[in-house]
């Protein structure tokens, strides 16, 4: 018995609020769900509640801190959805002990738990996406040696998010032997003349979009307007939501992005949520026909998560209330099979991932959905990150960090 | 007391030949005047005339297309109004041009920034120098203060003040910097008699207790005929008289262009 | 008469000088500093402290440079964030490529570094005025922005351009409670507002104002324009690269550019209007409306939660807080310090009308 | 003199007992009475701060922009009263007022200035060119300025710019705050001409603030005298331009007649009429 | 074929200014007509056409979703006027301006509560296909906007300078106290304006919606138009569009030629600096009118 917080920190006002208001969503809709069909995990009630951050850092920071104490056992762990909190907050999280979970953004390097014990990266980061993506496209080459000669443009968001995969895409471009070119689009990139123009100029096989917010649909028009083939684009699952392509229109046909989830409420587990929440109208969702879009389903991966680890820290640790650092054991002991995802009623909503000491990512592979005007399909099976070119990237640069921060990594083998 | 009884000394202030144009409107053609040390000069003439505009050229806030100025024997054609300042020109406006949202004291002590040698960073620390230099140039400030018998508005925002005040604060902003040549666009507009009467002791106490040469425009025909040496009279931007008050007065090209018959 | 002028008479021009010329202010303001400094981290948790407090005092120095600049100086201004930037990252900097130099001398020096930038940026304020210069602020927002972020030696190449600062050490102290850092803060924010408050009473202050208020006349009583311009554009931008050392240093720990970007200043010019313009203590009222406002509705949504929908719930803590704006503008339109001050004015004259 | 009726009968303008404060705590009129008869001349004569502007402004309730009240007392115009009308309501109603600083329009040309005061007017297109010839008529100066930016006009011209736009209104009344103020010599006269021209043509009725007592006294018709605040003295303009205190301090004409400005050594004290 | 090249930047630069000129428009509206710096034009934008396409799907067809979007900018406009504007008569500047940003604020929390936070495409039925002029792409859609821009402009620059009410708007702006003495209505006058630029807001967002979805960051396109604005002049109507053909065209030539050399993304600070270095010889901007200090 008793009650296991987890803190809410959404945005549902300005620029950013069309993500913040499906992800959000769909994450307290799962906890709504979990209560309302299983009374909690393992008995124990599930309360959340919500701070507004208006996608800033520092209101972040403040939601961090006023909601960090609430609840019998404190805060089970944050998921931001933003990366600007994760950085702010890494120090003082391992100070609170409360584990801070990032999905699908957010420190690639914190994928080293050795060095970022608090830190969940969970599934998949930005540069393991990023390997994904270049298979992907290989496979549709017919081949990775296929990649030899072909040419790449990487357009992407001048700023540090954008600018953050350049590494790993110049890695493989030696690896692979394609060429890539490089075009930033400055913020917040409602004007893309001038480099869709230069990619006419330049007639890539292939486009990454590494875009963010208003850029996403602006490329995708423009890529219509120049008559660069929209099937031939690959955007980042930042670029690869309803929200991004709607306002494109027709021109969007076609456009294809990577996916921490896909679309659709198929899955048993919304299927139960339109059911047990929907109909009875205690849905999160202002609009009930978002249920099942991309960010609805990411915010469910969010609940899946965030609920499986409670319960496997609560296996371990017994049915009450815990700490972040229990809960954080669970984090790092995560282990969804197909067997497991089925029983929650999410198979194929979210891939099978392993965490560990060593690994707070769990390598989740990733799928690949086309948008065909009216809604996104999957196109892909799951096409699994290179980590044999990441991994070593990953450990140095956390090593850095841990050089500069005087920080003593953690010795797996002796954890259990 | 008389002009001459005075020690009015060597020309201060000569000015040859000015044109001043803007755009196609000429508002000076051609003018020259002297004005000696310690004399009190008044310019007149009708709305239009180019008055201010002189006074404006004078301490370097438009630069004539043609001609010279001479002050203190040093010739020159432009130069900056800041430079004027710093050699000894001040002046007040007609359309006064205090700092709306200082106090009177501090519009005051503004006027004698240029005296003031402390760096800035010691004035932030307010530490030795800099504080006995503020109390300094405070006493002399309240001096003027006194003078003025402005006492009981130091502290008051001069937006709020009425506008006779206003003129006056602004004479004071002009005597705080110790000018040499001190040039007054119609200080007496909007006041009454009496208030007219104060603000010409004040004019000719400054004259005759610091010796400061006064350039004066001035609408009111009693003042200037009773205060000054030496009036220059414009018209169109040009110079239709110069001379001493009576000799003005009696001008026919003056009393046409300016006086008019009913004075 | 509770609150009263009348009966103490000053009997030095010395003592009319001082800061605070009547006895009460004095003691309420020495009262106030022992607080901060002594009862506040006694007494409040880390939640006060760092998520309240700590912005709070650094946004207070951020608009007080604002204020510096704009409101003595009259020269509007929405590049004060970029300034922030430059502060953080030259810190970040000389704590990282200097380690000898003491903690302190990296602040100041990231002021100094600031304030170079300022000037160059300040430049134009000699020909463009009004709102064009706003807009030509604008120019040094999005300029540093792109810089700090397309060249990583600024970040000391880190793959996402974040910065991190090391922990900071004063005197061999590793300053780690979030008690340790306010003190700092605190400490910093007085000192500095004590010389801006002795600056701006000064001959300095007093040609800021000039220029302000009639550029014209400034010039005719002797006042250099462009110096005394720049001057303010260079102190203007020290206060805003200290409070932008501080932000990543004292306050998040680690940031990238995008943390000063337009919106930052947006914020801190809010403050400065709501504040006051002109006034230092305005830069401390204006910072604490801004910073604890939305907090506060914030807040004060939660005791509707449940009954009202928290996107409705979000959207009106967002009206209310532009109304509110216009609510005090309408008021006051001098701001929150002038508010302050009438009310001193009824006090003194209390129980009278008049 | 064509002040055929007398203040008692009913006025076209009455103030009545009014208080003015400025942000809030400012008291600067401490119950003001006036009035104006339909067709008169009426001066308002006072020291420098004494309260003329500010009264002016409570008439065309022009206080609301510069965050004053009239807390209490009422205004009546024509009889109805008039303080809680908006000042373009007093100006189609005939009230119209000449600000005290001139307040051209700097960036509008002479002749759009005085357009713009024709504005709740809606005249047609030929009604505005005689509206304007009449204008030019009185201020010849200004025709030969008409298309030059009111902003760098000399002050003179600025001050004609002010009245012949007031006129363009076609007023009942005029408010005039110091219409002589920066004017050179005849060119008062003329204005105080145009006045009485005025006056007696069209009937406007005129509520003038100004200082140069002599010149008001002459062509006004009744003057009251404000201090501090407060009316003083009032009566017909002879009666207070024969008065001794009158004559002395606002005149300038001691019994041994008109001094020299030189002369005035020591500063004379004013004699107060405090209540 | 680079000088094709060339001339493709150009047009499409030029065309791209002329939508931000579009948005520069509104500021410059009520900018000469109260002095007023209107922070809040690009949450109008977003606004007015959030309106429009919430109107569109609830199922009212184009017409009267335009009117009723129409409508509601007014309403808008009157509820500005009344409850801000007329309180804050004659006060400084950049008071003003502090208001219309805490109007942003409740305007952009306003549309999310009454119109939700979904995106939305925005269908105008305006071809967007490219023609294709001499080996040129020229985009269709952009030349209609050009045209819908220009007839506003000149529509715009008429009503100020020959009509009684235009005269009066910049009268106000010089002086507000003044104009109240002379019997200009501010409120209503205020009123106007406002509602001018409300329709102005819903043509910018209508167009603006169409490129890029309605979606909050329909806001941002305001810093698209400010040094457009400042290159004009804030005064000026014609200033709004030639700015906007030369920041729209240097723009993107330099993130083209110049963008390479340094790394790139320079399109934002550069029209600014361009802006900026072109104020240095011209203060007031191209057709602004000039500052007026006489002492
Ligand atoms: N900065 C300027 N730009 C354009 N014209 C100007 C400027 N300054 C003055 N003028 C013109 O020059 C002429 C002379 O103006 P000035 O102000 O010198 O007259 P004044 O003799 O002082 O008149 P008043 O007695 O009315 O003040 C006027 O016609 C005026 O319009
Ligand atoms: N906006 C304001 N705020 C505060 N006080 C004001 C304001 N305007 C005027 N006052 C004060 O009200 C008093 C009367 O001023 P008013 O302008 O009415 O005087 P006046 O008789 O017109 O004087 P003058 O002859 O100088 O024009 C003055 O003491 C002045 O300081
Ligand atoms: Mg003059
Ligand atoms: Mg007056």
């Amino acid at each position: 018995d008793g009650e296991q917080f987890i803190p809410m920190t959404s945005y549902r006002v300005g620029p950013y609020a069309a993500g913040g208001t499906g992800v959000f969503g769909g994450f307290i809709d799962y906890i709504n769900l979990i209560n309302a069909r299983d009374g909690g995990v393992g008995g124990v009630k599930l309360t959340y509640s919500e701070c507004e951050t208006e996608y800033k850092t520092d209101r972040a920071v403040e939601c961090y801190e006023r909601l960090k104490g609430e609840g019998p056992s404190g805060a089970s762990m944050f998921n931001f959805v933003a990366t600007g909190p994760v950085y702010a907050l890494l120090e003082r999280s391992v100070t609170d002990k409360i584990p801070l979970v990032s999905i699908g953004y957010g420190r690639a390097d914190a994928a080293d738990g050795r060095v970022f014990p608090y830190v969940f990266p969970l599934m998949t980061t930005y540069w393991s996406q990023n390997t994904a993506k270049i298979r992907f496209i290989g496979s549709r080459e017919g081949g990775m040696d296929k990649l030899k000669g072909k040419k790449i443009v990487n357009l992407y968001h001048d700023s540090a998010y954008g600018k953050e995969t350049l590494p790993i895409l110049e890695a493989q471009a030696k690896k692979y032997g394609f060429s890539l070119v490089s075009i930033p689009v400055p913020a917040p990139g409602n004007e893309q003349q001038a480099q869709w123009l230069q990619i006419r100029r330049e007639r890539p096989d292939w486009v990454i979009l590494r875009g963010w917010g208003i850029m996403n649909p602006t490329a995708i028009q423009q890529a219509a307007r120049v008559g660069f083939p929209r099937d031939h684009m690959v955007g980042v699952w930042w670029a690869g939501a309803e929200e991004d392509v709607i306002p494109a229109g027709d021109a969007a046909k076609g456009y294809i992005a990577a996916g921490l989830n896909p679309a659709g409420d198929q899955f048993p587990a919304v299927q139960q949520i339109k059911e047990l929440l929907y109909k009875t109208g205690k849905g999160n969702m202002n609009d009930p026909a978002r249920v099942g879009s991309i960010y609805y389903n990411r915010g469910i991966v969010h609940g899946v998560l965030n609920v499986e680890a409670i319960k496997v820290a609560q296996d371990k640790f017994g049915h009450r209330p815990l700490s972040g650092e229990e809960v954080r054991w669970g984090l790092e002991h995560l282990n969804l099979t197909h067997e497991r995802l089925k029983e929650l009623g999410v198979d194929g909503l979210l891939p099978p991932m392993k965490t560990s000491c060593l690994d707070h990512e769990g390598q989740a592979p990733v799928i690949f959905s086309q948008w065909d005007g009216r809604k996104w399909n999957v196109i892909s099976e799951h096409v699994d990150t290179d980590q044999a070119l990441v991994r070593p990237l990953v450990e140095e640069s956390a090593a850095k960090y841990a050089a500069e921060k005087g920080i003593k990594p953690r010795d797996c083998s002796q954890e259990m | 007391m008389t002009a001459t009884s005075r020690n009015i000394g060597s020309t201060l202030l000569d000015v040859r030949n000015i044109t001043l144009r803007f755009g196609g409107v000429k508002a000076l053609t051609d003018i020259s005047l002297a004005v000696r040390e310690h004399e009190i000069c008044s310019i007149i003439g009708p709305n239009g005339a180019g008055k201010s505009s002189m006074l404006n050229v004078i301490n370097g806030v438009y630069h004539p297309q043609e001609g010279q100025i001479t002050y203190r024997g040093v010739p020159r054609r432009r130069m900056k109004a800041h430079e004027a300042a710093r050699q000894g020109i001040a002046r007040t406006f007609q359309n006064i041009a205090l700092f709306k949202g200082m106090s009177v004291l501090d519009n005051l002590m503004t006027g004698r920034n240029l005296m003031m040698k402390t760096s800035f960073i010691q004035q932030a620390l307010r530490w030795g120098a800099a504080e006995r230099e503020e109390l300094e140039h405070r006493e002399k400030v309240e001096r003027i203060i006194d003078f003025l018998e402005i006492q009981s508005v130091r502290k008051t925002p001069v937006g709020r003040l009425p506008y006779g005040l206003q003129k006056r604060v602004e004479l004071g902003r002009a005597l705080a910097a110790e000018p040499s040549l001190l040039l007054l666009d119609e200080p007496m507009a909007g006041m009454n008699l009496e208030e007219k009467e104060d603000m010409c002791r004040f004019v000719l106490d400054v004259n005759d207790e610091f010796g400061t040469t006064i350039v004066l425009i001035e609408h009111d025909m009693g003042v200037v005929m009773d205060i000054s040496d030496h009036v220059v009279v414009l018209d169109y931007g040009k110079k239709i008289g110069d001379g001493a008050p009576g000799e003005v007065r009696n001008n026919p090209e003056v009393i046409a262009a300016y006086l008019g018959t009913s004075h | 008469m509770i609150y009263r002028e009348s009966g103490q008479f000053k009997t030095s021009y010395r003592a009319d000088q001082a800061i605070f010329p009547i006895p009460q202010d004095r003691y309420a303001l020495f009262a106030l500093l022992a607080f901060a400094f002594i009862a506040v981290p006694l007494g409040a948790n880390d939640y006060w402290l760092g998520s309240i407090l700590i912005p709070f005092l650094i946004l207070s120095l951020a608009a007080l440079g604002l204020n510096i600049l704009t409101g003595y100086c009259g020269q509007l201004s929405l590049g004060s964030a970029a300034f922030m930037a430059v502060g953080a990252y030259a810190a970040y900097n000389f704590q990282l490529r200097l380690p000898e130099l003491p903690l302190l001398l990296d602040f100041l020096l990231a002021g100094l570094v600031a304030a170079a930038v300022g000037i160059v940026f300040g430049v134009p304020s000699l020909r463009i005025k009004g709102f064009y210069l706003a807009v030509a602020t604008l120019a040094a927002q999005f300029f540093i922005e792109w810089a700090l972020t397309k060249f990583g030696w600024f970040s000391n190449h880190s793959a996402s351009g974040v910065i991190s600062p090391q922990p900071m050490t004063i005197l061999g102290y590793t300053l780690t409670t979030q008690a340790d850092k306010y003190l700092l803060v605190l400490g910093i924010v007085s000192v500095l507002a004590l010389l801006a408050k002795n600056l701006v009473r000064s001959a300095t202050g007093r040609a800021w104002m000039a220029v302000r208020d009639m550029d014209v006349a400034a010039e005719v009583i002797g006042i250099r324009i462009l110096h005394t311009k720049l001057l303010a554009f260079a102190v203007s931008s020290f206060y805003c690269g200290v409070a932008g050392a501080l932000w990543a240093f004292a306050y998040l720990g680690t940031v990238d550019a995008q943390a000063f970007d337009l919106n930052r200043s947006f914020q801190i010019l809010f403050m400065v209007i709501i504040g006051g313009v002109g006034s230092i203590l305005g830069s401390f009222l204006g910072a604490a409306f801004i910073v604890l406002l939305p907090i506060l509705l914030n807040l004060l949504g939660h005791l509707f939660g449940g009954a009202v929908r928290q996107d409705v719930l979000s959207n009106l803590e967002l009206i209310t807080f532009g109304a509110l704006i216009i609510f005090f503008l309408i008021v006051e339109p001098h701001g929150l310090a002038r508010l302050w001050q009438i009310t001193k004015e009824k006090l003194r004259l209390w129980p009278f009308p008049h | 003199m064509s002040a055929t009726e007398s203040p008692a009968s009913t006025p076209l303008l009455a103030v009545n007992n009014i208080e003015v404060i400025y942000d809030h705590v400012i008291l600067v009129l401490k119950g003001v009475s006036l009035a104006v008869p339909e067709g008169g001349i009426v001066a308002l004569l006072g020291a420098n701060g004494a309260g003329k502007t500010t009264t002016l402004k409570a008439v065309s309730n022009l206080l609301g922009a510069e965050r004053g009240d009239v807390t209490k007392g009422a205004i009546h115009f024509r009889g109805e009263r008039v303080d809680q009308l908006t000042p373009a309501e007093l100006v189609r109603r005939g009230v119209v007022q000449v600000m005290e600083g001139r307040h051209c329009f700097a960036h509008l040309s002479i002749e759009e200035n005085l357009l713009t005061g024709a504005y709740t007017q809606a005249l047609s297109r030929s009604e505005l060119r005689d509206a304007l010839e009449r204008v030019y008529h009185y201020f010849p100066r200004l025709k030969e300025r008409r298309a030059s930016q009111a902003g760098y006009t000399s002050g003179g011209e600025q001050q004609m710019c002010a009245i012949g736009r007031a006129i363009m209104a076609r007023p009942a009344m005029i408010l005039l705050d110091e219409p002589s103020m920066g004017l050179a010599p005849q060119i008062v006269e003329q204005i105080f001409e145009i006045v009485k021209d005025l006056n007696v043509r069209e009937r406007i009725s005129f509520l003038l603030a100004e200082q140069n007592t002599m010149v008001a006294l002459r062509y006004a018709d009744f003057g009251y005298i404000l201090e501090n605040g407060r009316v003083v003295m009032e009566g017909s303009a002879q009666a207070l331009g024969s008065n001794e205190d009158v004559k002395e301090f606002y005149l300038g004409l001691a019994s041994e007649g008109r001094k020299s400005f030189r002369d005035a050594r020591s500063y004379r004290r004013r004699k107060r009429w405090l209540a | 074929m680079e000088l094709i090249f060339f001339f493709e930047v150009l047009v499409g630069g030029l065309l791209a200014g002329i939508m931000y000129s579009l948005v520069a428009l509104g500021f410059v509206l009520i900018y000469k007509a109260s002095g007023v710096f209107n922070f809040a034009q690009g949450a109008m934008v977003f606004f007015a056409a959030l309106a429009f396409v919430s109107f569109q799907s609830w199922g009212w067809p184009f017409p009267l979703a335009l009117l009723a979007a129409l409508a509601t900018m007014i309403v808008v406009a009157l509820a500005t006027e009344r409850v801000v504007l007329r309180k804050l008569v004659n006060q400084p500047p950049i008071t003003l301006f502090m208001a219309t940003i805490g109007l942003t604020f409740v305007l952009e929390g306003l549309a999310q509560l009454i119109f939700g936070t979904d995106v939305h495409r925005l269908e105008l039925g305006i071809p967007d296909d490219p023609l294709e002029i001499q080996g040129m792409l020229i985009s269709t859609f952009d030349l209609i906007a050009a045209g819908v821009a220009a007839l506003l402009v000149v529509a715009l620059g008429v009503f100020f300078q020959y009509t009684r009410v235009g005269r009066a708007l910049r009268a106000v702006a010089d002086d507000h106290q003044a104009a109240l003495s002379i019997g200009i209505p501010l409120q209503h006058i205020w009123a106007i304006v406002w509602a001018v630029a409300g329709f102005v807001a819903l043509v910018a967002g209508l167009l603006w919606g169409a490129r890029l979805g309605v979606q909050f960051a329909l806001t941002l396109v305001a810093l698209k138009a400010l040094p457009v604005l400042i290159l004009g002049g804030f005064t000026s109507v014609p200033g709004a569009i030639v700015g906007g053909l030369i920041i729209g065209a240097s723009e993107k030539l330099a993130e083209v030629y110049v963008g390479p050399f340094v790394g790139g993304g320079i399109e934002n600070w550069f029209a600014y600096v361009l802006a900026l270095g072109f104020l240095l010889v011209r203060p007031e901007g191209l057709f602004g009118e000039r500052h007026i200090d006489r002492v």
